[in-house]
Formats: C-alpha cells, structure tokens, sequence
C-alpha cells in the first residue's frame, strides 16, 4: 500500500517488507488518530468554564491507573505483533540464504560500483573474472550479491528490490534476492561515503534468464576475444 | 477518593530520607567513579573483543615485561596502602604522619611513572611503537590513560602535602584525604585489572 | 539541615556587592549559569539554524546558488550535514534541556540554595563555552570542515584522505570531549544536588517531575557516554598518532565504532527527551489545574525507560552488517520502550480529563509537542521493526522520525518552558499574543517541514544525497523537497516573534508576580527572580508537587509547603 | 577515637597491603605454573577480581557505605558486560 504507491517492489520479499510497513502504518496512523482525538476533545471539552473546578483525579489507585495501563497492554500487544510479522521477514531477507543459481561480487569504492561474475570455469579469481559497470541478474532466480568495499562503508540499497545492507570494508557480506520482474532499477549508496556520496549510483539489469545467459556468454566472449588480443600485442611487442 | 485527600491535603511533615545526610563530596566522587568505570570499562571490552578476535596476541605481547609490570604492581598497592595510612592519621590528628605517608604516596605514584617511562622508552627503542600493532595500539592507549590518571593523582596529592607543610589543610583534612584516596585507590584498581590483562595473559601453552 | 549547608560554602557571599564580572561571567550562581547555558543554546541554534536553512535550499533546487550563500559545494553540503546534527544534539538541546533547566529547576524545585558544587558548575559552563569555539574553529580550519556525518562513521572520518577532513574532524573530536566533560562534571553536580540537598520533608517521592527526569537523564548520559570517550579517544589516536583501531586491513574492527556511539547515542535520545517531556509534566497540571494523572507510575516508567535506553543500541544497526541474529532480540526490546514511554503519554492525555484547561502559551506549546510527538513515537514503531527498516533505514523516512522527536520535545517543550518560566528568571511577564503566535506558527511549519519527508522516505529516498536528480526514482518524491524547504523557511522566519518577546519583554515586561500561574512548586515561592541564596526560609514541605483542585480547599491550589485543614464535608 | 583503635585500624590496612600482595604473586606465579592455559586465566583474572574487591571494600570503604554507593558503583561493570557480551558475536567472532 504505502511503500508500493511510491515505488513497486518488484523482488520475491518486496511483498512481505511491504507488508510489515502496512501493518505498522495502519496501526500507528490508528492510534495517533485516537490519542490526537483525545487530545482535542479533552482540550475543548474541558477548556476553562467559570464556576467549574477541575477533578481531583491522582491516578495514584489502581482503578485509575487502569485508565492507562489497559491502553498500554493494548499497545504491547500490537508491539508483539508487529515484532512476530517483522521477525519472519527479517528471516527470510537476512537470516538463511537460499542456494544461488548465481553469485556476483560486488565491490564498492568511492564513489563507483564494480561487478565482478566468474569465468567459464565458474570459478571467482581464476584469472577469468569478468568485471561489470552494471549488475546483470536473470529474473526468477535466486542471486547472491557478495559485498566487498575498498576503502569506506557503504550501503547497497536497491529500492525497487526492498534490499539494504551496508557494505563493510574488510568484511565479505553476503545478501540475496530473487527479482521477479525484468526490468532496469537503480542502485544508491545510502550510507554516508565522501562528499560524492550523491553521485554514487549503480544499476540493477534484470533479463529474462535466456537474455541473461547470453548477455554473459557475449561479455566472456568479448572478454576472451580481448585477452588473446593483448596477449599477442604483449607478445608482438615482446 | 476520601483516602485520596488525605494524603494529599492533609500529609503530616515527614523527615527526609537518609539520603540527604551522606556527605555530597564523597556522592558526587563515586558518580564520578561510575563514568570514570564506563569509560576504562569500554577501553578494556574493546581491547577483549580485539584480542579474542585476533586470537590472543601472544607474539607481540611476549614483549612486555611481566617482572617489570610487577614491581609496579607492588608500588601503587602500596601507595594505596599510605593513602589510607595518611586518612587513618588524619582521623587521629597525627599532622606529621600524615605528611610523611602523603610525600610517600606522592613519591610512589612518580615511581610508577618512572618505571612506566622506562618502559615506553625500551619499547619504543625495539620499535613497538603505537602504530606497530593492534596490541601495541591497546597496550599504549590503555596504559597511557591510566598514566594520565596516575599523574592527575600525584597533582592532587601533591597539593594536598603542600597544603599539610604550610598548615592549610587540616580545616577539612578528613574529606580531603578521603575523597583524594578515593580516587587514588580507583587509579590502583584499574591498574590491578589492566596488569593481568596487559602482561600475564600471554603465554601460549 | 546542618548537612546542607555545609556543603553551602558560598552561602556568605550573598551580601557582597558584586562586580559585573562576577555577576555576570564569572557567577557561581546557578540562576546565572542556568541562563549563560541558555544563551550558549540558543546562539548555537541560530548558527544551526541557519545550515538547516541552506541544506534546505539545496535539497529543493539543487545546484542553484543559495540567497545569502551561494553555490553549495557537495563537500560543504556534507559539513553542514555534519555540523547541523552535531550542534543541535550536543551544543543546542544539551545545553537548554540539561545544562539550563536542569541549572535553574533542580535547586529551586527542591528549596535548595543552589548546587551542591557551585564552583564545578561554573566550571562545566565554561567548559561548554570553550568546547563551543573549538567547533566553531574546526569549521574554519583549512581543508574541510568535519563532513563524516554527525554519527562520524570510521573508515570515513578515521583515515583524512577518505574524506578530505583533516584537522576539521580533529577539532570535531575535540570539541565533542569538552562538551562531553562539561556535561559529565554537570551531571555530577545534578544527581549529587538532587541527593544531598533537598530541602526538610521533600522525599524523592514528592519530588517534581522535572527534577526526576534531569537526574535520571544526568544518570543516563553519565552511564552511558564512557565507552564512547574511549572509542573516541581510539579514533583520534587512528587520525594523529597511526593506530589502526578502525582499520580494517590492519586488524581494526569499523563495526566497533557504531556499536560504541550508538550505546551512547541512544540513551542520549533519552538524555534530551526526558527533561523536556518533565517540563511538560511541570506544566500540564498547572494549567489543567488538576493533578498529574498516575505521578508514581511516571517514575517507575522513566527508570524502566532509562535502563531500557542502555540495552537497545543496536536497533540504529540493524542493516549495518553486524551479526542478523542479534536483530530480533534488539527489535524486540525497543519496541518494548514504547511501553513506559506509552503510559507517559497517555498520562499526559489523562491529565486533561476533566480538567479546567487554561491556553496559556506554556500550556499551547505544551499540547503541540505532545501532538507532534505522537507522530514522533508511533514513527518510531516502523524504525524498531527490523523488516521496516530494510526500507526505510537511513532513508527520509529516519530524518522525519527523528525530527519529530526531538524538534517537539528540544523546540516545543523548550519554548515552553522558557515562556512557563521566563517570569521567575526574568522577574517580568512576557507578551501572550506573541507567544501565542509564535506557538501556531512554530506548530504550522513544523508540520508542513517534516510530514512531505515522511512521504519522500516511503518512497526510498536516502538521507544526506546532495542532488537527487541524479536517481531516476528520485525525480518524482522532488516535490516534497520543495514543500519542506517552504515550511523550514516559514519555521525559522516563525522564531522572530520568539526573539522579540524575549527581548522586549526581559526590558519592558510587566513585573512579574511571585507566582503568576498559582503552582505549587517550590520554585514560585521564591521571589521573582529569585536573589541569590534563592529562599528566605528554608522551605519545609509538607506534601507532592501536584495538589490542584483539591476537594475541600477554597484555592485550587496548595503549594507544597503550605499546610492546610481539609473541611471534612467536601470529602464526598 | 583512641589511640589503641587507630593502631588496629592501621593494622588492619597493612593486613588488606599483605594480602594483596601474596595474591599478586600468587596470580602472576600461576602462568608459569604447569596447568592448563584455561585454569591459569582463570585464577589469574580471579585473583585480580578478588584484589579489586579488597581495595574497593577496606581502603574505599564501599563496606561501610549506604546501599546507594553499591548502585552506583555496580550499575556500571553490569553494563560493560551486556555491552561485552551483546559486541561479542560482531567483533570477537567475526571471521
């Protein structure tokens, strides 16, 4: 509802974050319409009138008291509701990841994103990785993103995924989604990394999985094609 | 609501709780001493966390001299021990024993600092210096807010025997010494716990 | 009584004709300190104040030169980020909430002659005023001013290359350690005072509200600021000395700074929350004239809330790459805190049922804080979830909450207290239409300021982005920038009747009565203003601070230390 | 207070002085003593605690002190060790 207004979720959890918003915002906006309600009515109700003496009413018995503490255990349960909703979608975001169909690794810098996937081996750091300026992801699968900065922190945030994590130099942190929709969506570092901090924007490029096999086979072969041409120039040179 | 007006309308006068007859000085200095223990308290959880997730440190901490660190260990207990020996003399008005234990007090405290520095400068001389290492980071920082503690001591001690020589401080000798030892006896107990930390977890077996 | 005061040594100054230094700049008075930590306060408002002004104009037309500025540089940007945080939360609310109120309430409220230490308290305002130049200076210093954020996040403020901050984020440090000795030798002296010397028959259970809650958040910040004394001390040795504390290459742990400030940084929410949210419980019943509903209850839920504050740190992390599993039991305990904060609030509300409410501007700025501090708490239920905030961490969404936390409880309650109190520390009246007006416009533009970022934060907008058209799902939330910026200008333009009110009527007020609202608290039967040495007579109190409309009194009013006989016939 | 009872209190003093100091050695001589690295942290980093109490009760005089003092010198350690115990996963057991 609110959330999705402003930006649809287009990743299998979207839903479920979203609907943790909700949950809350109708409850919040219900009690602050009660007590704001309160509020007014009382201050008109009971504005100063001539002859009329204000109740002597301490709130010190218990009888009294209940006036506020039945509102209060009304209130935590709607606390622990929303805290059991919250803790299964923290689950399913955060907790276990689901095995990946692929894996990238990401490495953030001031004030750049670099997307590194493995060669045809499948392998990271066998000498055939190739590095990205845009994060290509199939639709419908599962991706783990490994995060990795070079110097600062900072914080791979995709809107449109429901996705934030914070991005820790000397830490590999790994985080998951499965995005649903084929699409482009952007990337923005949201967490405080330099005074280009604005200008740090990424892109998510979801294809259909038959576009993103090929897409990738293109890019390694490039790739390859690139490699053999500068080692015959090393060697030309040589 | 009759119970109510009681209470509230017609309360007898009350004394106080005790609360109000303890002597503010010595309050306001324990308060001082539970951020004093936040403060130490964070230092020393950091250095824990640093230290187990590095997985002990034994190598560069084998270069600490656990002899060294005992001796010093034995002088400021037993400043501690004439700290309180100059209160004790206070309360039964013996001035020159009170000025004889607080010049030795004064005397250790700066002998801990010689030894200290005499430290610092052999390590420094090897090349631990701070930035050598996670432990020599801890080790200097941990040791050098303490020294600092040590020398805001011998200060307050310091002017305290100055103030017993020319006779200026016997109007309120009692709570001078006490609140002064206090503290002092606070610089002993962080380096109690600092010593053990710093020089004797080391050894790998 | 012999136990207090002896601790008053500065009892037989009092007839001593004063120099203008004395009186004025070197005061051991605390109604004087009170009122030098107002002046430091509210001066630094205006400073930040005015970056509030010029981030504003940047976020809705970036890249146009600002009038009265020009072009914003994304680096300065970053400063006055930096600095508008830094100087609200520790050189505007701490000195106002903390440092003034608590000065001039604590000793009055409990009939005290003044603090247990008046010479340390002169000390901590001084301390102040010099921590204050050293941020002033760290902003002038070559390279940049500090742009690490208020928060100061390592590796960015730790290495000087990250962030272009060399001897600015130094400085920074600097000042932050002063303020944070001045406020530590402060809360000594406020939880010692509050002891030691409280006036024959006041118990901690008649004790105001206020003074309550200034202990308690005295005790708060005492407890609470150590471990970030030490980290900051780590972080400063990583800038000049080359430890590698927050290094990560070199073994140093980035992760250690964030938990070490916010166990800080969270209970200081508290530290400026509670002094203000006692001003408003001080003044509640009096112009309700009725008794503050559930008075017990309140201080059994701010220790709750106080100790609570010291454990739930980590919700400021929850996305932050600390360890998911630690998430859930953190959400679970902050969401609890919304429970004692709850029964303040509905005893607050229950407080004006069936009242005889009397608008006056206390009262006016009173019910605007508490209303806009209902959307600042149940905002807060969204951040506390660990799913929500996914989405919305640092998002505007963050920016809103907080705002509409502290800007009610720091500006509405301040304000206040400031016009309930403006009579005994001025000795004169101040003017109700422009204190009223200054109420609607400060509650009007307040609103019209934070409620569009609320919007911009469903939409994901990130906090602290210089020029959002660079993001595609930016360009659309641009409009609510533009809203805010409009309600800013309007709210700061809003503080001029506030500033000629002050000054006015400190000049050519009506004088003052004793006790000008009928209150019951000690502090309206000391003169208006009170001399220094404050009572004449030591009160001796004989009952709690809120005996309004008691049944069978002719006034609707006791002060606590009057003894009165209840005619019996009233008591059905 | 007479003389007899200020020469027991100073004695007592220089009794709390010799037991801190056989703890001392008790506790460094103990590393390298044959056991266990485990055992010898923990009577290292107990006899140190038991060395804290003793100065902390007899020569600070929290022994003879209002409950007040206990809470306020208590509250602060408890909150290092949540704070300790809450940082362990994030910082001790990163890797």
């Amino acid at each position: 509802m609110i959330s999705q207004t402003f930006l649809p979720g287009v990743s299998t959890f979207s839903g479920s974050v979203d609907h943790v918003i909700n949950l809350i915002f109708v409850l919040a906006v219900g009690w602050f319409i009660v007590l704001q309600g309160l509020v007014i009515y009382f201050a008109v109700r009971y504005r100063r009138r001539p002859g009329v003496k204000a109740s002597f009413i301490t709130g010190e018995s218990w009888g009294q008291l209940a006036w506020v503490l039945v509102p209060v255990a009304l209130a935590l349960v709607c606390d622990l509701g929303i805290d059991a909703a919250g803790g299964d979608t923290w689950e399913t975001v955060k907790g276990e990841l689901p095995p990946p169909a692929v894996t990238v690794h990401v490495m953030a810098q001031q004030f750049s994103w670099k997307f590194t996937y493995p060669g045809e081996d499948g392998k990271f750091g066998t000498g055939h990785d190739l590095v990205e300026d845009a994060l290509h992801v199939p639709a419908g699968q599962v991706v783990h993103v490994v995060l990795e900065s070079k110097d600062v922190i900072h914080d791979f945030f995709v809107p449109a995924l429901r996705l934030k994590q914070d991005i820790l130099p000397g830490r590999a942190i790994t985080a998951w989604f499965n995005a649903t929709e084929p699409g482009t969506y952007e990337i923005a570092c949201s967490q405080l990394c330099g005074p280009a901090h604005f200008g740090m924007r990424g892109k998510v490029v979801v294809d259909a999985p038959n576009d993103f096999n090929t897409w990738l086979s293109a890019e390694r072969a490039a790739q390859a094609k690139k490699a053999a041409a500068d080692t015959s120039a090393t060697r030309g040179n040589g | 609501m009759e119970a109510d007006i009681a209470i509230h309308a017609n309360a007898p006068a009350i004394e106080t709780d005790s609360l109000v007859s303890l002597p503010a000085s010595r309050v306001a200095l324990w308060i001082f001493l539970a951020g004093e223990i936040m403060i130490f308290g964070g230092l020393v959880a950091c250095f824990m966390l640093y230290r187990i997730a590095a997985g002990g440190w034994t190598d560069e901490a084998s270069h600490v001299d656990w002899q060294v660190g005992t001796i010093n260990t034995v002088v400021l207990l037993t400043s501690s021990l004439t700290m309180i020996l100059a209160l004790a003399a206070v309360r039964r008005n013996d001035q020159q024993a009170v000025k004889r234990f607080l010049a030795v007090t004064v005397a250790l405290g700066i002998a801990f600092l010689g030894v200290k520095a005499f430290e610092y400068h052999g390590h420094i001389v090897e090349g631990f210096t701070p930035s050598k290492g996670m432990f020599w980071s801890f080790y200097y920082t941990m040791t050098g807010l303490h020294a600092l503690h040590v020398t805001g001591g011998i200060v307050v001690n310091s002017i305290l025997l100055i103030m017993a020589i020319k006779g200026t401080l016997w109007a309120r000798g009692e709570t001078r010494l006490e609140i002064a030892g206090l503290y002092w006896h606070f610089v002993d107990v962080v380096w109690i716990l600092l010593f053990p930390l710093l020089y004797l977890s080391l050894e790998a077996k | 009584m012999e136990a207090q005061l002896s601790h008053i040594e500065h009892v037989d100054h009092h007839h001593h004709p004063q120099s203008l230094i004395s009186k004025y700049v070197f005061s051991t008075d605390h109604k004087m300190i009170a009122k030098q930590y107002l002046a430091v306060g509210l001066l630094m408002a205006l400073v930040g104040g005015a970056m509030a002004y010029l981030i504003r104009v940047q976020l809705a037309w970036p890249g146009k030169p600002v009038t009265g500025w020009g072009f914003i540089a994304p680096g300065s940007y970053m400063a006055m980020v930096t600095m508008h945080g830094t100087i609200m939360v520790f050189f505007v609310a701490m000195p106002i909430l903390l440092g003034a109120f608590g000065n001039y309430l604590i000793p009055l409220m409990i009939g005290a002659p003044d603090m247990a230490f008046p010479r340390l308290n002169m000390m901590s305002v001084w301390t102040l005023f010099v921590a204050s130049l050293v941020l002033i200076a760290s902003m002038l210093v070559p390279g940049s001013a500090p742009n690490a954020g208020w928060t100061g996040y390592p590796p960015l403020s730790a290495v000087p290359e990250y962030s272009g901050s060399t001897w600015g984020i130094n400085l920074w440090l600097l000042a932050l350690a002063l303020e944070f000795s001045s406020f530590l030798m402060g809360g000594i002296n406020f939880v010692t005072t509050a002891i030691n010397m409280r006036a024959p028959g006041l118990t901690f259970w008649r004790l105001p509200l206020v003074v309550w809650m200034e202990i308690t958040a005295s005790a708060l910040f005492l407890l609470s600021v150590g471990p970030l004394v030490a980290g900051s001390v780590m972080l400063l040795l990583d800038r000049v000395l080359g430890t590698t504390f927050y290094a990560p290459s070199q073994g140093g742990d980035p992760l250690l700074w964030q938990h070490l400030f916010w166990f800080f940084g969270h209970p200081e929410v508290y530290v400026i929350a509670l002094p203000a949210i006692g001003m408003m419980m001080e003044i509640l019943p009096v112009f309700a004239r009725k008794p503050m509903f559930g008075y017990r209850a309140i201080i059994y839920s701010t220790i709750i809330a106080g100790f609570l504050s010291l454990i739930v740190w980590a919700h400021h992390m929850f996305v932050s790459g600390m360890d998911p599993r630690l998430a859930t039991p953190f959400s679970i305990l902050t969401i609890l805190i919304s429970i004692p904060f709850a029964v303040m609030i509905f005893a607050m509300i229950a407080t004006l049922w069936r009242g005889s409410i009397i608008f006056s501007t206390p009262m006016l700025f009173t019910l605007a804080a508490l209303s806009s501090f209902l959307i600042g708490g149940v905002t807060g239920i969204f951040l506390g979830s660990q799913a929500a905030d996914i989405y919305l961490h640092d998002s505007y969404f963050v920016v809103a909450h907080f705002h509409y936390t502290l800007f009610p409880l720091l500006f509405m309650g301040g304000f206040a207290g400031i016009y309930y109190w403006f009579p005994k520390m001025f000795g004169k009246m101040y003017s109700e239409p422009l204190g009223k007006l200054h109420c609607v416009l400060t509650f009007v533009f307040f609103n019209l300021t934070f409620i569009p970022l609320f919007m911009a934060g469903f939409g994901g907008a990130p906090r602290r982005i210089y020029f959002p058209y660079g993001y595609d799902f930016l360009k659309p939330l641009q409009h609510y920038h533009v809203i805010a910026t409009y309600g800013a200008i309007g709210l700061l333009l809003g503080q001029l009747p506030f500033v000629i009110n002050l000054f006015a009527s400190m000049i050519s007020g009506r004088k003052a009565e004793t006790n000008p609202w009928h209150a019951n608290t000690l502090e309206w039967t000391a003169p208006s203003p009170p001399p220094h040495g404050n009572f004449e007579h030591v009160p001796h109190v004989v009952r709690g601070p809120y005996d309004y409309s008691v049944p069978g009194v002719a006034e609707d009013w006791v002060a606590q230390d009057k003894v009165v006989t209840v005619t019996v016939a009233a008591a059905g | 207070m007479n003389t007899e009872a200020t020469q027991d209190t100073a004695k007592f003093y220089f009794q709390i002085w010799e037991w801190l100091i056989i703890l001392l050695v008790v506790g460094t001589v103990i590393v390298f003593m044959p056991v266990s690295r485990g055992l010898a942290l923990t009577i290292v980093f107990a006899v140190a605690a038991i060395k804290g109490v003793l100065v902390v009760r007899n020569y600070m005089h929290l022994k003879h002190e209002h409950l007040i003092f206990y809470l306020i010198a208590g509250l602060p350690p408890l909150l290092v060790i949540i704070m300790l115990l809450a940082l362990l996963p994030d910082i001790a057991f990163r890797h």
